[in-house]
């Protein structure tokens, strides 16, 4: 499965030639990452209105790339890419490494949701958003996990119901990154429960800035807002915006987790992010910005933790090459890219956790002159956000040992029986 | 904890844990996010009463145990602090009351009030990076006649905007002092610092040429090593035992949620990788509370092996604990990263007592060094 | 469970009067261990004529220990021993640190052998052998594993078939230790085919140098030959060996695997067994040895690990007791002692894996002259011996979650059929 | 190993693969334990026929790669060595011939005897404790005019009783100096050690005051040091590519027991909490295929990142490799610990190359130094 159109005529452009015009452009025209006090979701809470500002400033990149020829490079030409290949795309990744890049736009805009789109929405419905998303001018967000869902996205408990051309939308999602700030949503729900549960799901797409979509911001433990949960009451979708066919929803559910795991992965070609070895937001120069900020550069101990992050980090960019190529080459399933997201948690978790060893008593009490230091303790505790969202790291295991190593799968209680009989607490 | 305590020793444990349910329910502790002191009104001064800062003090200066062993009692205390993350600047207070009664009856009048809960004194030892490695003292303690004077920077200091005074450890050229500073005393400045507790705050407290009198000194000038190695190994022991009161609370919302939550049609204890996860987590909550116990014993009864236990349970806590918080949080999936959830009451807790006075690495560095002398000398 | 007798009069000696004679014992007549260059089971080969050697030595210890009423501390008086408690013993096993124990005699004839016995068997059966194992007349084996069982040792395939006053054993066990050098088995046999598994085993006990018990000894792959595998040819065991009821073997064997995960967690009232936090065979001083030999006890990294191996083992003494204490007053079930046995492991994986981490290159190739280093590659390499032997950890997981946590049991295939029918491979 | 070979890779592939599988099949690996030389007469002469001494040495002097790669090829070949547990010398006769032919036409006649089978040259670097510091060189060797002396103790140097001579890395001063010595030079005292490969053999080489023609010295007098750092990212390269072939051969071994052994009447393949440990291994799998591939194309292209590359690889598959190879023994129950299995072969090889050229606590300490050095200057 891949996003990347495979009929694309010869690429007019040299991968070398490809990066050195990404380069010009992005020496002209991006701003060189500070070092050391990085301010992240996991480290600070970060106001409001900075956030509104990054938005916006991720927005202009991606309009500026757009401009510049550099925005879907791996994207159709039809819908406003550049028809080029994986290398072309990695080639510019590599190129803003110690820049800015458009973050807000790439998980979960670019991938999973116009890679969806990509794969199973209509012609039409390709030409509508692909071009607005590539310009920066359409930010998308997934309405996929439910409270009460856990692990099982296909369980989702949220209803569509026909009605006429349209359909009337009720329930609740959880965990999307920005509601606040997005255009538009990718929303899984149940159109029929008396199937099993992988057989009454229909996907949807719609504009989240309506009355009928009620938006409260989920407090993370660490004072962070950037996640949302969004209640659907009586909202109206026009059947023109269902993606797949009714109740055929898990054919595009499978695709979509897929996506998602790659884009966990940073191993997706239409994700534009600088590479994890590298410096940059969580590239390992941070460890030592951590280290020089403790002083403790000479330390042997600190060192081995430096090494031990590094070298996480610099096997995790050739991994995710390795699956891409493996899954596009057929020499592995697609369920492979559970691999790449499993890998992707390793890179985080090391780089969540050492700055905070690093950073001694500093890791649980810090202030403003901290610099690398700052809230190295807020990242430790909220690192297994990491290993939850974008599928937990337990699905992952289950998907890598039984649908690429092939083993039984685990018993389960809802596979053969109608989607409302299915046991959902000790009670029921 | 240990299984068997005492009638005496259950009752006061109780009466702590129900004094923290009524007082300091989890709603709250969240309403005291953002409060100066973190703690209601007079509660410090009510739990004093209940015994909290009165068990590491002799009798003749007004505190006592419940038991033979005042550590041992307050080993209970801090459980329960663990279990529900309660407020209050326990360590740090028991530690250098313990450090004035110590000095006999100079400093009575001050751990008189103490003992009260009228005054709060904390422990002020650790000091800012590049000073900030364990056991690492350069705050200068100098003599100068009738007077001393205190100039250096420590940080991160427990409860530093709440304390009356500061039990300050420095330097005397090759011997170190501790010195009683009042918190108003002209030269102290003290800035908050933003803490990974809810609760418990920490701060800086900068000390410019602080000169007090003499009878400041704690002890003997230049002669405080033995007392302030003492110091190290009951802190070790408070959090070790806090810590695991925290484990213990997170442990148990997590087996109740793994048997309420369902997914994909089985609730989650029915799933074997979980299982064998949980079972891990069984070995090092009951490892960590054999860790505590036996340090809070050792350094009670002044074992030969008192350093090395209370390390040990300082550094198994503190790795098993921030393992054994991650793995709830895990499994709890999303909710539990979220403020909402109380999971991270705990994982807070255990963040906390695993970085002050020493980190596990610190830790394994002091166990090292004593496993070598023990062999060495053997 | 209990192997010591509750119901013993009051102790007349006390813990320190026993802590005291036992040092005077222990000093006149035991020597020493020596510093560095350990070698045991994982670090060499011990030649046979040393291996003899020192089960000779054993034995004899075993017996200055009974002539010096230091022998069976916890057993009853009626059998031999010194009917006193747990502290007692524990007083003659700190005072051991650092000297010469009677290794050989400890697991498994101590425990589980003789703790089985003195649960189940017979007034008879218990005067006959307990006090001849105390004098360290008798070594015991356990015949429990079977080639084709892994975990699953209630699995048992050997079958007894009764013939009048006697039964005929035919089969095969294996893993037991040195039962080239010892006296007599414990088996357990499969005497009914017809009922599920638990229901159709009986346990038995027979002298081992008899020509219908073929040992073949199992090379370890470091070169060790400490394992036998043994075949049983219509071996005719009396009735008055068998040990608990007919077809009720099961009821033995959960206390066997009680006194097993005990045993592996050095946490038996009735072994002798030195502190691990000491020095000794296994105890944290050869860290140190390791490090010196290495010329890294200045290291931090070094330190690290000494600090990291020292923890786990300091943890280790109070959690067994901490257990123990805790089952004996019914504050956990019996089927705590498997996480003693996990823990166990904990230490042993510790002190086998720590000095190969500080040999560095001396962990691949080594020779004579290499003292704590030698053999520390082989012990690497073997460790997992540790984790298999005396119950895996997984078993001892599954037992954690399930009968500790109370968690659902793992769906079975072999519990309610007959044991005949039950799978026992994909072709099946 | 890559994905994608071009069909005279898969054909070199296949040919050294075959003629493991003919030559060296584990019934002679077990019957070679007590071998001195550890291989079958002959063996090494017809696998250097199949071009496993000559990928690094230009045409001119007789060698010659199938791409434009030879390191890549030659890792190919470092992979079957792992997937068969093969015998012989491959990582160090390469490493000190890819030196050798460095240096010019000055040592002709010995690349050329080496690419051609019939003398094997080893590199000797390692020291004995205390100089066992990765990196660490004391040997010392002497300018004396025509002549030059080699004092000093190597070890473990691989293959050393079977090599006809060794390159020695030594100091000059303060630069570094190699020097082709004969194994049956004047001074020269080869010493066996256990090692813990079944056919791979180390020994103690020791050179007492050794002295050879000046025309022994491999390039340039106290000039060795870049050669000397490339030779290290060579055998990490080398040492990483077989490792993951031994973890491979290891892993499919496991997965297919796991399919085949009934536990409680059920396949251990249908045990959740093996599944997901069958799952981490996968990831160690690919994530060491991918860092050893990434490492011999950075190393074989000269890339500003290769040191990093190569290290990274060799520290990852040295830890992963090494967990990897314990959890298919905890995976095979007894059976596994024993040398009836062939299980242990791998291990043993993936210990070996785990403790050869560097540990991974070494490399991570390169890393480290890499990589503050590369934040530095940016």
């Amino acid at each position: 499965m891949s996003a990347v159109d495979e009929t694309t005529e010869t690429a007019a452009e040299s991968v070398e030639e490809l990066g050195a015009r990404a380069r010009a452009f992005i020496r002209a025209n991006l701003r060189p990452l500070g070092r050391g006090g990085h301010r992240d979701f996991a480290r600070s809470v970060v106001p409001d209105d900075e956030e509104i500002a990054s938005v916006t400033r991720a927005r202009e990149i991606q309009r500026m790339l757009w401009d510049h020829d550099l925005a879907g490079v791996c994207v159709p030409r039809e819908y406003g890419g550049l028809g080029l290949t994986p290398a072309h795309q990695q080639a510019l990744n590599e190129e803003l490494a110690g820049y800015e890049f458009p973050y807000h736009l790439q998980t979960p805009t670019m991938s999973p949701c116009m890679a969806v789109l990509l794969d199973f929405g209509t012609h039409e419905q390709k030409l509508r958003h692909v071009p607005a998303i590539l310009k920066g001018e359409e930010i998308w967000i997934q309405f996929l996990s439910e409270p009460s869902g856990g692990s099982d996205v296909a369980g989702a408990l949220t209803t569509a119901v026909r009605d006429g051309d349209e359909w009337i939308l009720n329930g609740s999602k959880v965990w999307s990154t920005g509601a606040w700030w997005s255009d538009w949503a990718l929303c899984l729900a149940r159109t029929n429960w008396d199937v099993p549960k992988h057989r009454g799901l229909t996907v949807f797409m719609f504009p989240i800035d309506q009355a009928e979509i009620e938006i409260q911001r989920i407090e993370m433990l660490n004072g962070n807002k950037e996640f949302c949960q969004e209640f659907m009451t009586d909202l109206r979708v026009p059947d023109t915006d269902r993606i797949g066919e009714v109740d055929q929803g898990w054919t595009v559910g499978i695709g979509w987790m897929f996506h998602e795991r790659m884009a966990m992965a940073h191993n997706e070609p239409v994700i534009t992010w600088p590479p994890v070895g590298g410096h940059g937001i969580y590239g390992a120069g941070l460890l030592v910005d951590a280290a020089r900020q403790a002083a403790r550069l000479d330390d042997p101990l600190a060192r081995d933790l430096i090494g031990r992050g590094y070298t996480t980090a610099l096997v995790g960019d050739p991994l995710q090459r390795r699956l891409g190529e493996g899954i596009a080459g057929g020499h592995l399933s697609d369920q492979a890219a559970s691999i790449g997201r499993l890998y992707g948690w390793e890179v985080m978790k090391a780089m969540l956790t050492i700055p905070f060893e690093l950073a001694g008593a500093t890791g649980a009490a810090w202030d403003d002159d901290d610099g690398a230091l700052y809230g190295t303790g807020h990242a430790y505790m909220v690192r297994q956000a990491i290993a939850i969202a974008g599928g937990t790291i337990e699905m992952a295991r289950n998907v890598i040992s039984e649908r690429v190593l092939g083993m039984p799968r685990e018993q389960s209680f809802d596979r053969e029986v109608p989607f409302r009989d299915v046991p959902r607490g000790p009670t029921s | 904890m240990r299984w068997e305590l005492t009638s005496d020793q259950q009752f006061f444990r109780e009466t702590t844990a129900r004094f923290l349910e009524d007082q300091v329910p989890v709603a709250t502790l969240r309403a005291l996010r953002d409060d100066p002191l973190g703690a209601p009104p007079d509660y410090w001064r009510r739990g004093a009463e209940l015994g909290w800062t009165s068990l590491l003090v002799g009798e003749r200066l007004g505190g006592g145990s419940i038991s033979d062993a005042g550590l041992v009692d307050l080993t209970l205390v801090a459980h329960e602090f663990g279990r529900h993350a309660a407020p209050g600047p326990l360590t740090t207070a028991n530690v250098a009351v313990a450090a004035l009664a110590a000095a006999g009856d100079a400093h009575a009048a001050a751990v008189a009030a103490v003992v009260a809960g009228e005054s709060v004194v904390s422990w002020a030892y650790g000091e800012p990076i590049p000073h900030d490695g364990f056991g690492t003292v350069t705050l200068e303690v100098r003599d100068d006649g009738d007077s001393v004077v205190v100039a250096g920077v420590k940080r991160p200091v427990e409860a530093a905007t709440q304390a009356d005074a500061f039990l300050v450890t420095g330097r005397s050229g090759d011997g170190l002092t501790q010195v009683l500073v009042p918190a108003d005393a002209v030269g102290v400045a003290i800035t908050p610092l933003t803490t990974v507790d809810l609760t418990r705050r920490c701060g800086t407290v900068s000390f410019a040429d602080v000169r007090l009198p003499a009878s400041a000194v704690v002890g003997e000038m230049g002669g405080a090593a033995e007392q302030v190695e003492h110091q190290v190994r009951l802190a070790s022991v408070l959090c070790a035992a806090e810590t695991t009161g925290a484990m213990q609370r997170a442990f148990e919302m997590t087996v109740e949620w793994a048997f309420e939550r369902y997914s994909f049609g089985r609730p989650l204890a029915s799933y074997q990788a979980l299982k064998h996860r949980f079972a891990d987590m069984k070995m090092w909550l009951e490892a960590s509370h054999a860790a505590s116990d036996a340090a809070a014993d050792a350094v009670a009864e002044g074992a030969v092996d008192a350093a090395a236990r209370a390390s040990a349970a300082k550094a198994y806590t503190g790795d098993q604990g921030s393992e054994l918080a991650h793995e709830c949080v895990q499994l709890h999936g999303g909710i539990g990263v979220t403020f909402e959830h109380d999971l991270h009451l705990f994982l807070r807790r255990i963040t906390l007592n695993r970085s002050l006075y020493g980190t596990p690495a610190d830790h394994r560095q002091r166990l090292a060094a004593l496993l070598i002398a023990r062999e060495e000398a053997a």
